[in-house]
């Protein structure tokens, strides 16, 4: 059999900065420019106190010398701690029951009115029961960052399972894939991008709980770093933390993109921004 | 185009039966794989919605009716009553009412905000990149950090707390939104270029209805946060709403009546998403036809 | 081998209720080769999902190898029409081939060996790592060609297969259909709209009618069984079969049931 | 002393403290330091929490074998079925009108000149229906206001002076360091709260479980102990009171020179503490006279 | 009216660099309809995306009524190849049909009857009010046809656009194309596989060759303005013409450019 279509000519190596990605860093400087100065002039011109409100330039020299201390590296290893774990505890929970219940109509139909039902319960009110539980140690913090990050991904894993493509999932099923190799080789997939955002959103939602866990249950922390300097009236320093809290959150939405750029390069919101 | 029309006799040999007179095209009920939720009945509904929790408060009761249960825990019984007692009284209306109110405008506004940034950010990489930064840095910082800055700015009346419940449930729609913008069929973006089809037309023809799956999946989790985030704003500044009920009985160690209020939020959150459920159902019609048709259902 | 009686199938999701299949009993005797034709929107589709059992029939039933087909039964491959939408976006063009013969647990030599064998027979041997949207439709569609050939199944059903491909590629293809259909003693149920394809690849051609879909015609192709592009095309039966063939399409478009020729 | 009682080998227990980062455990952190606790064979680590939320049921918990809290909450705590009994007293105020730990201030410009000027107004309060405006509003009513008449909102003491400054609230019950803030922002005192319910006022006080007192009572003893000789340490060495704020707290340095230290006398003024009762039954927080003899030990 | 100068697309996308079409040029003059044929994957749809405007040419130019094509111009429809994925999922056929319609601020009245006009000559006047994933394959290639013609545009780009519709259908819908050509003016461009169609369809054919793609034969047919499905196709020139373009797309596809006859 010659059917064979001669490939087109492969012309070298993909050339470089055909990608929005090769963008991505000098553009985004350019906003945070743009915040740092809003941020310089607004206690400056008077829009704000600037006794309340100090302005960047205060708060990033306070932050700058608390960064050469022992004490904000610990802090800020608790807090990635508590987060890390309870986000990872949350993601597995999260994805296998999303798996279970979003491809098993029924169990869904069944747990619907539970979910929906526990999700609007605020964590911070789960601290009294938290900590009657496990005292202030890390699984206080864990159970709070895991129960509200768990709804996130869940919620996001039942609408990415909802939209397989039928044809896809048909061809699965008739080539004889069983059902774990559907969820894996075809439900997965397409769940994936649902799951980057739930992850996303996860990531920075788990670290403000992972924060304010510390900060009511004062387990030790950036969460209870930031009570300290609340209750001392060190605004500038209060301000440093949200800055270094932020700084985290630029850092791990940085990775979550790298992640999905591969895992997803194949998927229209990837790929579009990549070819011609 | 079902009708029957008229038949002669097939005469080839291989087409035995000759097409039956049965008229009227009525589906008979599919013999198998009957879908859940399709064809639930009205008792199988009220099943679906209240076994599992019946049996979770089944569970706790018999948790707490052990001896020793703590303070922490009160039965169900005495939840129900403070249940009952609290907000079947003029507290539903000086309390809950004015806090769903902020709750349903914060939502709104969050979903409005978060659609049109999401928008604005998933069509253009070029702003995407740039802002992407600004954004993650704001979506870290937890709401309750920034209340003194939105007192200063907002006030510590409504305008706050709905400052704050913006702030907090926006990120869902945003990130979602843009995800769906992002991955629209390039194909149908190619047809309404080409059929001249552009500014809102296209907004609301394309891009919105194509990214609506993902971006219904964004406010469905907006509207839960969106209610522990009423909560939360009530924390500061107030002196009346559920949220500030809910922390006072923690404070004041009015345990069965702080579960009454969490139950109430529950309830509040169910009511809301059974809701959510048939807007989505409108919505999203297309998008559950189009999964269903190729079930052949 | 197949029997499909009284099949009717009724889709009730719109607003009104689509009678899509009216009332159809054939059936395919194993290893044989049989092309349906019908016009657009008869019902083609629907049948052939329904015997893949990926679709509950409204009515009737499908039997094959004489069990009821519930389910999609193994060793049955189906070449789709959405051949788009059938391929895995994530997945590169060989690991599309390559995932149902790892369902089959197929040793790693044989999925490799059986992988290239039939992406050179569509001729995408240079595509092997190239993902499907990377290319045109007629590729795309003969990675589900390959994806269905290389399963070796026993009974392949194709949803015009070879609507998007060139006149050249598209003879070869259905050299490489009857080849590997003699090969393999394959039972082949083939939907195209091409008359001439019809004859030329069938045994028999099954004709549907225009809806409410029954069967209109099954018209048996006496033709040798060593076939040929250009003697065959050329042989006096197969004009005759094709006029045939047609005839009965126009009928079946006018809608009303002729005679038999 | 009691210094010798540490046997020699023993090892030290481990005790474990919830406290909040303020002034008013100054006291613990000297005591600790002093070696007081290290003396009578006590390790006391000390974890800090931002109130009672999480506090006490650290210490029905076990987590916490003691804790700092002020005393209303402890009222309301022991009136709910709470098992709670103080070790020692607290903080007391300073007793001086103008010149105590806590007051209630307005901006400079404003209208409000005494407590009875607040009718009508809004006042911010750490916590309501706690010792705050409790005891503000006694301040009210001393000066002849009806305090009916006032609203009071929650706010965190940090947040009070931004709030008080951009005018988003009329006036604010403050304590030291923010009290000192506001001062030097140049707004006015108009009522020493603590000070017009009880010259001395006990405000707060160290306080454990039932249960563990019972369980392990010469311990407790132990700490008792300790916990007085740090107080009157603390009472006697104000410096070193100044000192030890700036090793736990972020309290500027020029603040903590200026600022107005509280009392900490050892024992528990309990006619003050029943005044205060008695005020929170007048004032609705409890529905009737509260058994002071269980939780004052 | 369409100049295609030097015309070069490079894909950047993957792990390499694709160059799908290498150095296209030909011209389209006004109302003129021309078919193009080629191998699978030769860069039919490339060519056609860069004529719309909808893909920016690595190198070269495309140019409509002297001006450079950069973005879609107004009065162009296009017929994708991707049927399926190019109607709206969430419109009724009527809606996709007439949202074009709508963007053009044409009238209500006139709307509603291009609309009906439009779907009537494609037969799908019963499924207006369905959606589009209610509807077989062959009914969705025809709702985006529908859509092209009733847009009434001055440049109309087709691609295989009757892929998945019967023979009769088939024949039905090119009767209906050379119509719509003939009345309103419009300058075709028609990507096929099928040499007959194109022949019969074409005032030219175009043959584009195997990748590295340039432009390897431009046929002018020369029948008859008034066609038939019957007489035309039996004409000898006709055959002759079919015959050539089939020896041109085998060369193409064997990848060596042969001299033109
Ligand atoms: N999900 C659905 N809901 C309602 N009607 C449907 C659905 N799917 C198909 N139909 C209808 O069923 C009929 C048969 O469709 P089917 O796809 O089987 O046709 P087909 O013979 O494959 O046509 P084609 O040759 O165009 O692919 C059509 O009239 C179509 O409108
Ligand atoms: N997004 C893409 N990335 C990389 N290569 C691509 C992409 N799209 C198309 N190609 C390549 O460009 C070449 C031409 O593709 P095109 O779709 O234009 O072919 P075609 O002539 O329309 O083929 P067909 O008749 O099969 O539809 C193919 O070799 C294909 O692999
Ligand atoms: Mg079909
Ligand atoms: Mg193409």
């Amino acid at each position: 059999m010659s059917t064979a279509t001669a490939p087109p000519p492969r012309v070298g190596p993909r050339r470089p900065g055909h990608r929005a990605g090769a963008h991505r860093l000098p553009s985004g400087l350019l906003g945070i420019a743009v915040l740092v100065l809003l941020w310089e002039a607004a206690p400056r011109i008077g829009v704000v106190p600037e006794r309340y409100f100090p302005p960047v330039s205060e708060v990033l020299t306070t932050l700058a010398e608390r960064a050469t201390t022992a004490p904000f590296w610990e802090a800020l290893g608790h807090t990635l701690y508590g987060w890390a774990l309870g986000l990872s505890l949350a993601f597995v929970a999260a994805v296998v029951l999303g798996f279970v219940l979003g491809s098993t109509p029924r169990l869904r139909a069944f747990t619907t009115s539970t979910v929906d039902f526990l999700r609007p319960i605020p964590s911070v009110a789960l601290i009294p029961l938290a900590v009657l539980l496990y005292g202030t140690d890390i699984r206080s913090t864990l159970l709070l960052v895991t129960y509200a990050c768990f709804w996130l991904i869940y919620i996001q894993v039942l609408y990415g399972v909802a939209d397989v493509d039928p044809v896809a999932e048909q061809t699965a099923r008739s080539y004889g894939l069983g059902r774990l190799a559907r969820v894996r080789h075809v439900v997965w997939p397409t769940t994936l991008p649902y799951l980057m955002t739930g992850l996303r959103l996860a990531a920075s939602v788990g670290l403000i709980l992972s924060i304010t866990a510390q900060l009511i249950i004062g387990s030790p922390g950036i969460g209870q770093q930031i009570t300290t300097a609340q209750q001392g009236g060190a605004i500038a320093l209060v301000y440093a933390w949200i800055v270094a809290t932020g700084i985290l959150g630029v850092v791990i939405n940085l990775g979550v993109r790298a992640l999905e750029r591969r895992v997803l390069r194949w998927h229209t919101s990837v790929r579009g921004e990549a070819d011609a | 185009m079902s009708r029957p029309t008229a038949h002669e006799p097939a005469l080839e040999p291989s087409t035995p039966a000759a097409p039956t007179e049965q008229e009227a095209p009525v589906a008979r009920p599919s013999r198998r794989r009957g879908r859940a939720d399709r064809t639930a009945g009205p008792a199988l509904r009220v099943a679906h919605v209240l076994l599992l929790p019946t049996l979770l408060i089944g569970v706790y009761w018999a948790f707490t009716a052990q001896p020793g249960a703590g303070f922490y825990t009160p039965t169900p019984a005495a939840i129900a009553t403070a249940f009952v007692d609290l907000w079947f009284s003029e507290r539903f209306f000086v309390d809950v009412l004015p806090s769903l109110g902020r709750l349903l405008t914060g939502f709104a506004l969050a979903a409005l905000l978060g659609v049109g940034l999401g928008v604005l950010l998933g069509s253009n990489a070029r702003v995407r990149a740039t802002c992407e930064p600004v954004l993650e840095f704001l979506r870290a910082i937890p709401p309750p950090v920034l209340v003194p800055l939105m007192i200063m700015l907002a006030g510590i009346d409504d305008t706050m707390k709905i400052a704050v419940i913006v702030f907090g449930c926006l990120w869902p729609v945003l990130l979602n939104t843009v995800e769906g913008v992002r991955a629209v069929d390039p194909v149908l973006a190619d047809t309404a270029r080409c059929y001249g089809i552009t500014g809102t037309t296209r907004l609301r023809v394309l891009v919105l209805r194509s990214a609506s799956p993902q971006i219904m999946a964004g406010l469905r989790l907006a509207l839960a946060l969106a209610i522990i985030l009423m909560v939360i704003s009530e924390m500061f500044a107030s002196s009346s709403g559920l949220g500030f009920a809910i922390v006072q009985f923690q404070r004041t160690f009015a345990i069965p009546e702080m579960w009454a209020g969490m139950v109430l939020l529950g309830v509040i959150g169910f009511a809301l998403s059974s809701l959510f459920e048939l807007v989505e159902g409108r919505v999203l019609g297309w998008y559950r036809g189009l999964r269903a048709a190729h079930r052949g259902e | 081998m197949l029997e499909v009686t009284g099949l009717q199938k009724i889709y009730n999701g719109g607003a009104t209720a689509v009678e899509a299949v009216r009332d159809l009993t054939f059936s395919l005797a194993e290893g044989e080769l049989v092309c349906l034709v019908g016009p657009s929107g008869c019902g083609k589709t629907t049948l052939l999902k329904c015997i893949a059992g990926l679709m509950a029939p409204t009515d009737g039933t499908v039997e094959l190898a004489g069990r009821p087909v519930l389910s999609p039964p193994p060793g049955m491959a189906v070449v789709f029409q959405e051949y788009g939408r059938s391929l895995f976006a994530w997945m590169s063009v060989r690991d599309n081939v390559e995932l149902p013969l790892k369902e089959k647990k197929l040793p790693k030599e044989r999925r490799t060996a059986l992988v290239s064998e039939s992406l050179e027979a569509v001729g995408l041997t240079d595509f092997a790592d190239a993902y499907p949207w990377q290319l045109s439709g007629g590729m795309q569609q003969r990675v589900a060609i390959a994806r269905a050939i290389a399963y070796e199944p026993q009974v392949l059903l194709m949803d015009e297969p070879f609507a998007a491909v060139d006149a050249q590629t598209r003879a070869d293809l259905e050299d490489l259909v009857r080849q590997i259909w003699q090969r393999l003693g394959v039972t082949v149920l083939f939907v195209t709209h091409d008359i001439d394809e019809a004859v030329y690849l069938g045994e028999r051609v099954l004709v549907l009618s225009n809806s409410p879909t029954v069967v209109q015609d099954d018209i048996t192709v006496d033709l040798p069984a060593e076939r040929d592009q250009l003697t065959t095309r050329q042989d006096e039966r197969f004009t005759h079969l094709r006029a045939r063939v047609y005839a009965q399409i126009q009928q079946a478009k006018r809608g009303s049931a002729p005679p038999a020729a | 002393s009691s210094s010798d009682d540490a046997l020699d080998g023993d090892e030290l227990v481990t005790i474990t403290a919830g406290v909040i980062p303020i002034v008013d455990v100054a006291p613990v952190y000297l005591g600790v330091d002093q070696g007081f606790f290290s003396s009578r064979g006590i390790d006391l680590q000390l974890e800090s929490g931002s109130g009672g939320a999480a506090i006490v049921p650290g210490v029905i918990s076990g987590e916490f074998d003691f804790a700092f809290s002020n005393v209303v909450s402890l009222i309301i705590a022991r009136e709910q079925g709470l098992p709670l009994v103080t070790l020692t007293n607290g903080v007391t105020s300073a007793g001086e009108q103008g010149a105590d730990f806590g007051g209630v201030f307005v901006l400079d410009d404003s209208d409000v000149t005494g407590a009875a000027d607040l009718e009508g107004l809004t006042v911010a309060a750490n916590n309501l229906n706690n010792i705050g405006d409790t005891t503000v509003r006694q301040s009210v009513r001393a000066a002849g206001g009806d305090p009916a008449e006032v609203d009071f909102v929650e706010l965190p003491f940090p947040d009070m002076p931004a709030a008080l400054e951009t005018g988003q609230i009329d006036a604010v019950w403050a304590v030291e360091p923010f009290a000192s803030t506001i001062r030097e922002a140049g707004h006015r005192e108009i009522a020493s709260n603590f000070v017009d319910t009880h010259p001395d006022l006990s405000v707060a006080a160290y306080f454990t479980a039932e249960n563990r007192l019972a369980e392990d009572p010469e311990l407790f003893d132990d700490i008792t102990a300790a916990l007085e000789e740090s107080l009157a340490y603390a009472e006697d060495h104000p410096d070193e009171v100044r000192r030890v704020l700036g090793d736990y707290t972020e309290i500027d340095e020029e603040v903590i020179e200026r600022m107005v230290l509280p009392r900490f006398p050892a024992r528990i003024d309990e006619e003050s503490v029943r005044t205060l009762a008695d005020l929170m039954v007048t004032d609705g927080l409890l529905d009737t006279e509260p058994d002071l003899d269980t939780l004052i030990r």
